[in-house]
């Protein structure tokens, strides 16, 4: 970009001339996820009414999100925004973008730890979120009375550095509550209907009493848990029942805590985030210089918070 | 070439869907604010490599009048072979992924052509056998490959509009083409799809045909998963079924009919050629990629009806009740091939 | 001489199954059938937990989603089309019609839901019938068109809810998922109707010899046509009950179901090539493919290792069947 | 009747057979079967329908195994475990079975298979092989990058002939080459077989038309269930003396009734019938009652004439009424309305349901009847059963059983038979009916056909059988070249049909003589 500014650190400047007229690429995840869906469109808009173009590569395929970040650096753009499906292969993609000189963002997931330092980073953390479904479990079970309980956990594609800085988390915070312990860790690959199979069968294999808590990884993964548990005849919530926590909060994850289902949840809502990584990209080009790395913020939402981020969560 | 050759399907078919792609291609400018860059036709390859060795695979398997679902699941299992075995070398791994497909097409084309079973549903459970092993090979987990100079190596660019990978993939569309136009296989392929019995009759090995006709399907998928992995720097378990539909879409695209008997591997390279060029149109236009998807759907349901016995029957039948024929002399010709024997 | 106004003969068998000829010997492939058999039943047996109600229960219910969906696809197969490749995608938007129709209340959203099933399949199915489409590149195209015109519509997000009606679907009468229930239900209904009717007779003949069934005047067109639409239905009942346990639905809804539910239907020992197979073969195939993965999950194997027997047990069924049925008529 | 044996060599055995054995499951096919051939001979195999002609040519071209015997070629035993063994033993074949495949060309149908042809195609060396007989078979004018698809019948049978002459084998096995051929692609046929057989290669030629085998063969061996009955010269046969061979004794006729005609009423009226290519504006009446035949060699249209009225050739044209109603042309289904039945020639592919019930099968086509409301009624279902069970003679204990385990005469009873009995059906078509079924069967079938006929029904069969034609039919219609060329009613002569079927109308009469009014066929034996 052509623009003013001491370049102080190697965080390219994106120029202080505003958004006005400046490309985007932008190579976020396909339309065809929810939450991909509804980043997209938070994101795309508000870059838009500030006169940016975004040209929308999205994809929920990894190797073409390969091919259009190679694309993306040959239309060399002003900023290259992308998520990452794949961890180990964007490394190339982004090394390239670098020698070409193409600044790029990184949204959602952390890249990896080869390149952490070739990129901008908006990233949620993760590592908050595995906690929190951590606290949600200790405190229902807690509340419950349970001396001791077992514990299941459905997660996203076991392969993404998301689900392994959740479950790292996750794990790390159960291991101080030690009379409750993780018995079960299925790969639920972002997919409810997966996670509900899976749970079925892990029900079956312990029973009802063999299973006091539960964590779906993501909204749309907890609630099939809840309803394969209710199917095996398994008291869900209440002062003795299963308690299911999860986290991503969808519409239908909030509808359930409010209905006493679903202990809890924790944010990474696609708006908070969209609107985040939007904001960065234009402080990015008035020249604000923002962070390299900026974390989202994440919370912890049980019934006691829930009003609050009904809205927030609503979007998908 | 007589221009009567053109409008057979195996012909006209991978021309109309290249040449729709091209010109979408070339009217780029027209509907986006830039050019087109060699990049962009770079990029074309790129996504051509991607699949283009399984639509090869499957597409020869689709002549010789079988159907091997499997393609995909060796598509992902040569690629989680060649990383774990090819850390240090990459040859260990491409031999390790090309060794299991060639085996895997072996034991399937023994299956089918021994037991004389159809194709379709022993490559269906292949192909579910074979993404499990993968997967359970991986922990279900994506491995990392991390011979950074191999990746690097692939995807460089050759003559401003190649790469490595993209100029194999073209090599073997080309050896494909060769092999088949010049050696006795291109017909008895075609033969064995066509006719399977009288291709017997005739003296046509059509066993051994098969089960090679399946090991160069399990070869080249492996191969390209290999390459893939090697290109992404990572070999994901669980490809999807997209990669199938999109192989089955583009050796249809090529004038490969399901019939079997029909098809080249330069129809086959024009089929996979226009999927590649659609997808960097959709990517370059950035359009939304549903429309990818209706425009699939759009050309395979053309492929559909040109291919429909009775439709073709009724069209017939509907033209002679419009204008019933004036008496000709009947002769032995019969131009439609439709004989009822 | 015989005269066509003769009487009935009073001798004759009145055979209407599809009974098969008398007593064959055992042969090798009954032997290894046989053992396959006890080797699943003695696996199952050592599991531990493998042989409670409630693990009985879990397998019937995961077998219960497949299952009514592979029961459509029985009819496609038997009716001599194949296989449907866009049974997820339809699965998937059916699901997302399904839940934002609730608030017209369940039984209309399910209605909706079921004529929409069946009306997108019945296309397909006519098309196959009346002009000889091949089936799997037109169902190919119908599953782009499907999620396409999806995506296109919906914009990718996912449809929750419009009111709570759907819950009743999730309801465990007697212990037991409503999907248990209406997976026995219809198969009793699908298998019924393929004996007892003449759509389900003239089924079967379609299946086994197309141009035959034509040359002989038989309603191929809308037979085909029919079969396809109530495999629509079918698929339409297994969204409903899909997007109610996930109380959200979006294009990929549908997941891995069509793979699943051809697996069902071959695992049942239905040859692909039409004429032959029945509903309970397919609740058969269904419930091996779903006790054999509740075994190996049971006994700590990972889902790759699942999904992998599963394939295996499908490759095992379609040759043993294909070797049996050749052996009858060589 | 004379064929000049040409070459010097003859005397000199090239194959010799010796108690060849081969049998089916139960069926005994081939008993133990013993001939010479002799070098530049060509020599005939006659035999009626399933007398094991195929079976042995099965096991000469390497198809099929012998159980017990042996092959000698040029003296040396030899095992021909397969078709590669076989060709390279020097042995060609032209099976019976039309062995081309459409999806390649004309010059790819030659080079398949062939044994000198090795991995890398020579297409000039071998075009420069193939012209030649292609030019002999009368296929000049064919461009060998044509595809087959281009083709007729009669000139795919000729390329699949041309494949095998041109193979430059020791042994050329033709399989009934001219049973789809025209009189004068047959002729080419003929002169290309002498030129090879001048060469010194030896021709064994199957055949079922006896006059082609006098004038063509020079050695005849006639094969009767199982068993070679005689090996002789063809100077010193006759017809009759070869059909004397063939079936042990002239056939009895079957007793024609002789009740005497009244009028009888036109059911079925076909008006300028024409299928583009095939059938030129056939025009007949049926009437109730009458057994009509149209007669034609194949390729005459006789078969295709059935086809479009049964809705098979969507390209028909023309008008058909039946009783009083239209019939809408091209459509199965809006024949079967009309009240037309249709018993396909090809039994196996579209006929029966061979994996299904013989039960199935006979009700197959009046489901309408035996449901109420799209159910069912078993009892109905079972006493249409057994009437139509004992209708065809058929064992009532196996009704459960599958087609495809009856044998072939008891199979095509079911065929057939799944149009009797039936007040909706007006006009049977039978294309064909009695192919593939011996002598016994033949006349059961000829029993029910009549016996539909006395129904009140119109029963109208294309045939290419003499015998068949002056058995059955009341009203024989020739056909020639997609032409009507005669019509007899009552008495005709076996020979004025045969004509008329191979060479076309008679010119000094009408082409297409008025309607007479039916009478029976005299019975006669005509043999040309
Ligand atoms: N593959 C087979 N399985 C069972 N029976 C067979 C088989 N092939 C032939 N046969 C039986 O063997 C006998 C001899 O058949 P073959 O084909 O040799 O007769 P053919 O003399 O060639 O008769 P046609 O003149 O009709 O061609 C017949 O009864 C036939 O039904
Ligand atoms: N593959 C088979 N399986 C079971 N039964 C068979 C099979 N083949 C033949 N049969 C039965 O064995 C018996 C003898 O068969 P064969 O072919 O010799 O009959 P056939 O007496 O010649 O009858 P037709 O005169 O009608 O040809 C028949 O009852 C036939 O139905
Ligand atoms: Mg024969
Ligand atoms: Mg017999």
């Amino acid at each position: 970009g052509g623009g003013s500014s001491s370049d102080g650190g190697d965080t390219p400047a994106g120029g202080s001339g505003g958004l006005k007229g400046k490309t985007i690429n932008f190579v976020g995840y396909g339309n065809d996820n929810p939450w991909g869906a509804y980043f997209n469109g938070v994101f795309t808009k508000k870059l838009e009414a500030e006169g940016a173009k975004v040209v929308d590569l999205t994809t929920m395929d990894p190797g073409t999100a390969v091919q259009n970040v190679n694309q993306a650096i040959s239309n060399k753009p002003d900023l290259i925004v992308t998520a990452l499906l794949d961890t180990s292969s964007m490394v190339v993609p982004i090394k390239k973008a670098k020698q070409a000189g193409v600044p790029v963002l990184v949204f959602d997931g952390r890249p990896d730890p080869q390149v952490d330092d070739d990129v901008m980073q908006v990233i949620s953390d993760n590592e908050a979120v595995g906690k929190a479904a951590a606290d949600n479990l200790i405190e229902g079970l807690k509340a419950q009375g349970k001396e001791s309980a077992k514990i299941i956990a459905i997660t996203g594609t076991k392969s993404s550095l998301v689900t392994q800085d959740r479950l790292k988390a996750f794990d790390q915070q159960m291991a101080t509550a030690p009379q409750y312990e993780v018995i079960e860790t299925q790969d639920g690959n972002w997919d409810p209907t997966l996670s509900g199979k899976i749970a079925t069968q892990l029900f079956a294999k312990y029973g009802c009493d063999g299973i006091q808590g539960a964590y779906g990884m993501a909204d749309y993964q907890a609630l099939p848990i809840i309803a394969s548990a209710k199917q095996a005849g398994c008291e869900v919530a209440g002062d003795t029942g299963l308690v299911v926590t999860s986290s991503n909060c969808f519409k239908a994850g909030i509808e359930a805590i409010q209905a006493g289902d679903l202990y809890g949840t924790a944010t990474e809502d696609p708006g908070t985030i969209a609107n985040q990584t939007a904001d960065y990209v234009i402080r990015y080009f008035d020249g604000a210089k923002p962070p390299k790395k900026e974390v989202v913020k994440e919370e912890r939402v049980t019934a006691a918070n829930v009003a609050e981020f009904a809205a927030q969560c609503s979007n998908a | 070439m007589r221009l009567s050759s053109l409008t057979r399907p195996e012909s006209l078919v991978p021309l109309v869907a290249l040449g729709t792609t091209v010109v979408a291609f070339a009217l780029l400018p027209a509907y986006t604010d830039s050019g087109i860059a060699s990049f962009d036709v770079y990029n074309t390859f790129q996504i051509f490599a991607r699949l283009g060795l399984v639509a090869l695979a499957l597409g020869l398997t689709m002549i010789a009048g079988e159907f091997d679902l499997s393609v995909v699941g060796t598509y992902a299992l040569g690629g989680m072979l060649a990383v774990q075995a090819g850390q240090d070398s990459w040859a260990t791994g491409v031999l390790v992924a090309v060794g299991a497909g060639a085996a895997i097409g072996l034991v399937q084309g023994l299956v089918i052509a021994g037991l004389k079973i159809p194709s379709m549903p022993v490559t269906l459970a292949t192909y579910i056998a074979l993404l499990g092993l993968t997967s359970s090979l991986s922990d279900g987990l994506s491995k990392t490959y991390s011979n950074a100079s191999v990746t690097l190596w692939v995807d460089q660019t050759v003559l401003t509009f190649f790469s490595p990978r993209s100029l194999i993939t073209l090599g073997l569309f080309g050896v494909a083409a060769l092999v088949l136009g010049v050696s006795r296989w291109g017909r008895e392929l075609r033969a064995i799809g066509g006719d399977r019995r009288a291709s017997r009759v005739a003296g046509v090995r059509v066993d051994r045909l098969v089960v090679g006709t399946f090991v160069a399907s399990g070869v080249l998928s492996a191969l390209g998963g290999a390459l893939l992995s090697f290109s992404l720097g990572s070999a994901n378990p669980d490809p999807g079924v997209q990669p199938l539909i999109l192989a089955a879409a583009a050796a249809l695209l090529g004038g490969v009919s399901l019939a079997g008997g029909r098809g080249t591997p330069i129809g086959l390279l024009g089929g996979m050629l226009a999927v590649a060029l659609l997808a960097e149109v959709v990517t370059v236009a950035a359009l939304p990629a549903y429309v990818t998807q209706l425009f699939y759907a759009a050309l395979l349901v053309v492929i559909v009806v040109i291919d429909a016995p009775d439709l073709r029957n009724g069209l017939v039948r509907a033209r002679t009740r419009l204008r019933p024929p004036a008496p000709t002399a009947p002769s032995t010709r019969n131009d439609t091939g439709a004989l009822h024997a | 001489m015989t005269t066509l106004t003769e009487p009935p003969v009073a001798t004759a068998a009145a055979e209407h199954g599809s009974r098969e000829p008398g007593r064959r010997k055992p042969t090798a492939s009954d032997l290894v059938v046989v053992l396959a058999v006890l080797a699943v039943v003695a696996l199952g047996l050592t599991t531990d937990r493998f042989v409670t109600v409630a693990n009985a229960k879990a397998i019937v219910t995961s077998a219960s989603l497949v299952g009514i969906a592979a029961l459509g696809l029985t009819l496609v197969m038997i009716g001599g089309s194949a296989v449907s490749l866009a049974i997820s995608q339809t699965v998937a938007a059916v699901g997302m019609i399904f839940l934002s129709a609730q608030s017209l209340g369940l039984v209309p959203a399910l209605v909706l839901a079921i004529v929409g099933g069946a009306a997108i399949t019945a296309l397909q199915g006519a098309v196959v019938g009346y002009a000889a489409a091949n089936p799997v590149v037109l169902t190919i195209a119908a599953s782009f068109a499907i999620t396409g015109i999806a995506t296109g519509v919906s914009g990718g997000s996912s449809v929750s809810a419009s009111g709570r009606g759907y819950d009743h679907l999730n309801a465990t009468p007697g212990g037991l998922a409503l999907s248990v229930y209406v997976l026995i239900a219809l198969v009793v209904v699908v298998e019924w109707v393929l004996r007892r009717t003449r759509f389900g007779r003239t089924l079967y003949l379609v299946g086994e010899n197309r141009p035959a069934a034509r040359a002989a005047g038989m309603a191929v067109g809308r037979t085909t046509a029919v079969a396809w639409a109530i495999a629509g239905a079918l698929f339409a009942v297994t969204a409903a009950f899909t997007a109610a346990f996930n109380t959200s639905a979006n294009v990929n809804l549908g997941g891995t179901l069509t793979f699943d539910a051809i697996a069902a239907v071959l695992a049942g020992g239905t040859p692909i090539s039409g004429g032959r197979g029945s509903a309970v073969r397919t609740l058969a195939g269904a419930v091996l493919i779903a006790a054999v993965s509740d075994i190996l999950l049971l006994r700590g194997y990972s889902t790759g290792v699942q999904v992998m027997v599963k394939g295996l047990i499908v490759l095992f069924v379609v040759v043993i069947v294909h070797v049996r049925t050749k052996g009858r008529h060589a | 009747m004379t064929s000049s044996p040409s070459s010097a060599r003859i005397g000199d055995v090239l194959v010799r057979v010796d108690g060849l054995v081969r049998t089916y499951g139960s069926t005994r096919a081939v008993r133990g079967a013993s001939f010479d051939v002799q070098a530049g001979e060509i020599h005939a195999l006659c035999g009626h329908n399933g007398a094991g002609k195929s079976t042995v040519v099965k096991m000469l071209s390497g198809q099929e195994s012998p159980d017990a015997g042996t092959i000698h070629l040029a003296g040396r035993l030899v095992d021909l475990g397969s078709r590669q063994a076989a060709q390279r033993g020097g042995v060609a074949l032209v099976d019976q079975e039309l062995s081309v495949v459409p999806a390649l060309t004309v010059m790819e149908n030659l080079m398949l298979g062939d044994p000198q042809v090795g991995w890398l195609d020579r297409r000039r060396t071998a075009a420069r092989r193939f012209r030649p007989v292609l030019d002999d078979l009368g296929l000049g004018h064919l461009r060998l990058d044509q595809p087959l698809t281009d083709l007729g019948i009669g000139e795919r049978q000729l390329v699949e002939i041309a494949r095998a002459l041109g193979q430059q084998a020791r042994l050329v096995i033709l399989d009934e080459p001219t049973a789809t051929l025209s009189d004068v692609e047959s002729a080419h046929v003929y002169s290309a077989v002498r030129k090879v057989a001048a060469s010194g290669c030896s021709v064994l030629f199957v055949s079922h038309r006896l006059g082609e085998v006098l004038e063509l063969c020079d050695t005849v061996t006639v094969m009767r269930d199982g068993d070679v009955v005689a090996t002789t010269s063809t100077a010193d046969l006759t017809v009759e003396s070869l059909i004397v061979q063939m079936l042990g004794e002239l056939p009895e006729r079957p007793d024609r009734r002789l009740d005497q005609d009244t009028e009888s009423e036109v059911l079925a009226r076909i008006d300028g019938l024409s299928v583009p290519g095939r059938v030129d504006g056939m025009s007949m009446t049926l009437h109730a009652g009458r057994v009509h035949a149209v007669a034609g060699q194949l390729g005459s249209g006789a078969s295709e004439v059935l086809r479009a009225l049964a809705g098979l050739e969507p390209g028909a044209s023309g008008s058909a009424v039946v009783d009083g109603c239209p019939v809408h042309l091209g459509h199965p289904s809006g024949a079967a309305r009309a009240g037309i039945a249709f018993a396909s020639n090809d039994r196996k592919s579209e006929g029966l349901f061979l994996d299904k019930p013989i039960a199935w099968n006979l009700l197959a086509t009046r489901l309408g009847h035996l449901t109420r409301l799209g159910v069912i009624r078993g009892g109905r279902w079972s006493s249409s059963l057994a009437r139509l069970v004992a209708l065809c003679g058929l064992d009532p204990k196996r009704s459960g059983h599958s087609v495809g385990s009856l044998s072939g005469g008891n199979q095509q009873k079911v065929f057939v038979g799944r149009s009797l009995g039936r007040d909706d059906v007006r006009v049977l078509l039978l294309d064909d009916p009695t192919r593939g079924v011996d002598v016994g069967g033949r006349a059961a079938i000829h029993a029910l056909l009549r016996d539909a006929a006395d129904s009140g029904m119109a029963v109208l069969f294309a045939s290419t059988e003499l015998e068949e034609l002056l058995d059955l039919a009341d009203v024989v219609t020739t056909m020639h070249q997609g032409k009507v060329v005669g019509r007899h009613a009552g008495r005709t002569s076996g020979a004025l049909l045969l004509r008329e079927m191979t060479h076309g109308s008679a010119a000094d009469e009408p082409s297409a003589p008025a309607e007479q009014p039916p009478g029976r066929a005299e019975k006669r034996e005509v043999h040309a």
